[in-house]
């Protein structure tokens, strides 16, 4: 184990402290929004860093697992669980079937494609307003009856590292290395005899299945959804956090996920301005950083141990 | 449906068309030239619309002019983000072009929307439009406002399309949008026309975001909408073609009104009527991905 | 020397150089034409020279000018026109449009661009007579006449030619190679040209050069190729 | 004895161009040829299409008696026909071990440290033990050439197709290259050379096989091919200058 992966164990180690070293409510809340957007921006890395498929559809896909998580648990009287896995299974599902549908799209292509199929859900989602309250939103019960914010954030801390670990896993199986010889060379991978679009498509459901899992839990979290949860702009967070962490790494995307939401809640004063400053900061970590602060501090931390 | 319905109809598309045009034509010509898509195009339009609010209910200017700042101040900042952003991809400093392309200028969009809300707040701001009232054809009533918006519209289109045939910089853009290679061996500089194509396209943007900006309200996230409308138009015309993208905006303007009148649910049929271009979209990336103008890429 | 290049190496890869060390001379008012099996970098060398493609090392001088690396539009200002193998031509825009893209090096000097127009509907009427059409629905052969034509409005003294007949019948080659040598004789312009077509590279050529993989192999005037290589030419594609 | 590949009436066009026109073609287990012809012969065209990149626009190509029309390059692969492309395709971010193990690893049943072990095994032949954990990114244009050899070696390809392997390779590796090429040809592999290279060509191959403009112009063993007048034509053009 390297210096920096010591140091990003006692992150995880020291988040697992938190609640008992009597961090308030506020922070654990926020907290817990950031491990949400740990988990999303990892599932778009895991697409975008690894196979080299743009997606816009990933905050729409999340969405997509809050919206049938909870409609499948007020009309047919689900349990929380199972309904959080139909929310998975559809979003995987669908993803799926966009990736086999989009197999031959790539770069600006697939990202228009993505797009449009994002806003199609968001639209169809705000337009269905009698199952779906539309844009007034939707009263969500919670995932364990009166539980505290420890709690939440305890079953938020164990998903994002569990996702991670099962991304990490997924990654470091076979699949994982066809996975990488895609990004690199699609026509190449082909000649050596792996089913290119089998793993292309394979890989676009993986990635949604875990959005779908993070929008599952963040509904019933918050317990009030909006279809704003899947509006491009919340797309563009996403991109922000995983550019911010380091697309090019699930973990480092992760990082960047908690890191950027600790950040919005601690600059609060500078108000809209924080927004714009990460946009800045995103745009110059792709043109001068392209592995991100956490790629960096990797490097740093290489060179010094 | 009445004929006088019918007529109101069409009319609306074509105004909208127009607008979805001159947004269009921006994304066309920055594709042409640089083969990339702008993302940030819907914050390039937003922008437009600051520009002219600030010059008309700031600076006291005239509404016309406000739309003559517009377009300065953004051919200035599309030239900016040239020479900044976009210029490192053909300098070969970037490692892969392709997705640093897309993902640039998505934050890009993202950072310019924010600096919107930051700077101006999310309130809407209305500017005075450039004339008022309603204009009658027989029985045919339409807002003035957007009479005279689209008409200016039309003739900056008429515009753009004379300036691309009949100048030297509008025939090196064309030049260098159908061969970079021969366009450089007839002595163009390929940097300079790649930077005055994306200021033009920011500035078209911006352009449209002034007109429409009176008529719908100035918000900073006022560009989402039409920058999608506006690349549906370029895919249904085929990335980088110029007449294709006039022709599918005139598609996707008709097709947008009158699929609304066909869901008799009136309340759905308006929540759903941005959804129809998007659904178009998909079908033509996979079905014929150089849309209705383009001609196909041949490997080998 | 009208252009000399020095021991050039260059490639399209890292570490692949398709050139490894090519020396070649154009002497003023000569055609001098390179020849050499498929894939020795004849195509790469003319590229390497326009400016297309940057040389690993050597040298390029034009009139005692060094110009190794320099940007494309510079040498056509300069006075080099390049005739690429592929129709590099604007196929969307009318031919006389195309024509007037041709004045783009000089167009400020309205006088000399006019008179390059008019000059060029001169010695290529079929031009004028298709001047409204589209340049892509011209046919292959045409395609290739009119580059060469295009290449000459800016009354260039050196100009490269890559494999000006490929694809073509034989009577338009004839037509071309005819047109090349009246250019070198006629008007005293210098010609290097690269030529798949090695018989009929050597006919046109005064003085010609033979590369094998990327470096030199044989040099010498036609005169000295017609006596002693002629029935060896084939040996060096083999 | 039935051809191991055959390929019968194969034709392709592209739009308006006829990049091959109805050859007719067949490869016995264990031969080395040789494929050439002027630019835009055909002859990538034909590897492409036998390779499953491109689909044919008309006839057939049979392997070991089953056709392989339509069937994707992937599917190809593992039914034993390997390639390398003329513009190398190293996946330039993995690292070289991880490049020689993917064709492997596309074989379930193969375990990840057997996959490895062979992994090993060839690089070691091929001289890149030593570059087994630097990316591919630091190779030299030469090695990524040797290490495209060494994937598809990887595979136990019956039939290999290779793309202008010598393109820009200095002359000492070439002959390395020659070494490997004679000797998976010794070990039963059926060799399908394209080089612009006569002296490889004429050096390695057994049967040159010429295209132009589409056409099988000669095919036969190199001397007679060498002196074929059309062969001749082909590469040297006739008296039609001025």
């Amino acid at each position: 184990m390297t210096l920096f992966h010591k140091v990003l164990l006692g992150f995880v180690g020291l988040a697992a402290m938190l609640p008992l070293i009597g961090v308030p409510q506020y922070w654990l809340y926020t907290l817990t929004i950031g491990l949400y957007y740990a988990m999303l921006a990892s599932s778009w890395s895991l697409l975008v860093g690894y196979v080299g498929r743009i997606s816009f559809a990933q905050a729409a896909m999340s969405g997509l697992g809050a919206y049938v998580s909870v409609l499948t648990g007020m009309y047919l009287d689900l349990p929380v669980i199972p309904s959080l896995l139909l929310g998975v299974a559809a979003a995987g599902v669908l993803g799926l079937f966009i990736g086999w549908l989009t197999l031959r799209l790539h770069g600006a292509y697939l990202g228009l494609t993505t797009i449009a199929f994002g806003e199609i859900l968001r639209i169809t989602v705000t337009a269905e307003h009698q199952l779906t309250q539309g844009s007034r939103g939707l009263q969500v019960r919670p995932l364990i009856e009166g539980a505290g914010p420890a709690t939440y954030y305890y079953i938020f801390l164990a998903a994002a590292v569990a996702s991670v670990l099962l991304m990490l896993l997924l990654l470091r199986s076979r699949i994982g290395l066809f996975f990488q010889a895609i990004r690199e060379d699609e026509d190449g991978t082909a000649s050596l005899g792996v089913n290119v679009t089998l793993w292309k498509s394979l890989a676009f459901g993986c990635s949604t299945a875990f959005a779908g899992l993070a929008g599952g839990l963040y509904a019933h979290f918050v317990q009030l959804i909006t279809p704003s949860m899947m509006s491009m702009q919340e797309m563009g967070y996403v991109l922000a956090m995983a550019v911010i962490g380091g697309f090019s790494n699930v973990v480092y995307a992760a990082f960047g996920g908690v890191l950027l939401q600790i950040l919005l809640e601690a600059l609060r004063e500078l108000g809209e301005w924080r927004l714009a400053v990460f946009g800045i900061i995103a745009i110059l970590m792709l043109r001068f950083a392209p592995n991100g602060v956490f790629g960096w501090l990797e490097n740093l931390l290489k060179r010094k141990g | 449906m009445t004929l006088v319905a019918i007529a109101e109809q069409a009319a609306n598309g074509l105004i909208i068309s127009t607008f979805y045009a001159l947004i269009a034509l921006g994304i066309a010509l920055i594709f042409g030239v640089l083969k990339i898509v702008n993302f940030a195009h819907g914050e390039f339009y937003m922008l437009g619309g600051y520009s002219c609010y600030l010059a008309v209910t700031l600076l006291g200017l005239p509404p016309i002019f406000g739309v003559v700042f517009a377009v300065v101040i953004l051919m200035a900042v599309g030239v900016l983000v040239e020479q900044t952003l976009i210029k490192p991809i053909h300098t070969g400093k970037v490692d892969r072009p392709d997705e640093y392309a897309i993902m640039i200028t998505f934050a890009l969009a993202i950072m310019l929307l924010n600096l919107a809300n930051s700077v101006f707040g999310p309130w809407p701001q209305s500017p005075a439009p450039v004339s008022r009232g309603i204009v009658e054809f027989g029985e045919l009533i339409i807002p003035g406002d957007r009479l005279s918006a689209a008409g200016i519209g039309i003739l900056l289109i008429v515009g753009l399309l004379l300036i691309l045939r009949y100048t030297w910089a509008g025939k090196a853009v064309r030049a260098v949008s159908q061969d970079r290679a021969a366009a450089e061996t007839f002595g163009i500089n390929i940097s300079r026309v790649s930077m005055l194509s994306f200021g033009a396209g920011a500035a078209l943007a911006g352009a449209a975001g002034a007109l429409i900006g009176p008529v719908f309200n100035v918000v900073p996230a006022m560009g989402a909408v039409p920058a999608i409308k506006a690349y549906i138009v370029v895919v249904l015309g085929g990335l980088g073609s110029i007449p294709g993208a006039i022709v599918g905006a005139l598609i996707l303007g008709q097709v947008e009104v009158f699929a609304t009148i066909l869901i008799p649910d009136t309340n759905r049929a308006l929540a759903y009527k941005d959804a129809y271009g998007l659904v178009v979209l998909i079908l033509v990336l996979l079905v014929r991905p150089q849309g209705l103008f383009g001609k196909p890429e041949r490997r080998a | 020397m009208q252009l000399e290049v020095r021991d050039v190496t260059a490639g399209y890869q890292r570490d692949i150089d398709i050139l490894r060390g090519v020396s070649v001379v154009a002497r003023p008012g000569q055609l001098t034409t390179i020849i050499g099996a498929n894939g020795v970098g004849k195509s790469t060398l003319l590229k390497t020279i326009i400016g297309q493609l940057k040389p690993g090392s050597g040298r390029i001088t034009y009139k005692d000018r060094d110009i190794t690396g320099i940007a494309t539009r510079e040498l056509v200002s300069a006075g080099i026109a390049y005739v690429a193998q592929r129709h590099a031509l604007f196929k969307d825009m009318t031919v006389a449009e195309n024509v007037e893209m041709a004045t783009w090096a000089f167009r400020n000097d309205r006088k000399r661009a006019k008179s390059a127009i008019e000059r060029v509907y001169e010695r290529a009427p079929y031009l004028k007579d298709f001047a409204g059409r589209r340049a892509g629905l011209m046919s292959g052969g045409q395609q290739r006449l009119m580059q060469l034509e295009l290449a000459l409005m800016s009354d260039p003294d050196l100009i490269l030619v890559d494999e000006p007949t490929v694809g073509l019948d034989p009577k338009r080659a004839q037509t071309i190679y005819a047109h090349l040598r009246s250019l070198v004789q006629d008007e005293g312009r210098t010609i290097l040209m690269v030529d798949q077509n090695v018989i009929a590279g050597v006919d046109v050529a005064d003085y010609v050069y033979v590369l094998e993989l990327g470096a030199n192999k044989l040099e010498g005037t036609k005169a000295k190729f017609d006596a002693e290589y002629r029935d060896t030419i084939a040996e060096w594609l083999f | 004895m039935q051809p191991q590949l055959d390929i019968s009436n194969l034709s392709k066009s592209f739009g308006g161009l006829q990049a091959l026109k109805g050859i007719d073609l067949s490869f016995q287990k264990g031969e080395l040829v040789g494929l050439i012809g002027p630019n835009g012969s055909g002859k990538t065209t034909l590897l492409n299409i036998i390779g499953g990149y491109y689909k044919a626009s008309g006839g057939a190509v049979t392997l070991e008696g089953h056709k392989t029309d339509g069937l994707a390059p992937s599917t190809l692969a593992r039914l034993g026909i390997g390639r390398s492309f003329q513009v190398t395709k190293v996946f330039k971010r993995l690292t070289v071990l991880e490049n020689m193990l993917v064709g492997a690893l596309a074989d379930w049943r193969l375990s990840r440290s057997s996959a490895r072990d062979k992994a090993h095994g060839v690089l070691e032949k091929l001289k890149l033990t030593r570059l087994a954990d630097s990316p591919a990114s630091s190779l030299s244009g030469g090695q990524a050439k040797l290490l495209e050899f060494g994937r598809i070696m990887m595979l136990d390809p019956k039939i290999v197709l290779l793309d202008e392997p010598f393109g820009g390779v200095h002359p000492e590796l070439k002959r390395f290259m020659y070494e490997k090429i004679v000797e998976w040809n010794e070990a039963g592999a059926t060799i399908i050379l394209i080089s612009h290279d006569m002296g490889s060509i004429f050096g390695l191959c057994r049967r040159v096989v010429t295209l132009s403009y589409g056409d099988i112009i000669a095919d036969g063993d190199p001397e007679t091919v060498r002196n074929d007048p059309a062969v001749l034509e082909a590469y040297l053009g006739d008296h039609h200058a001025a």
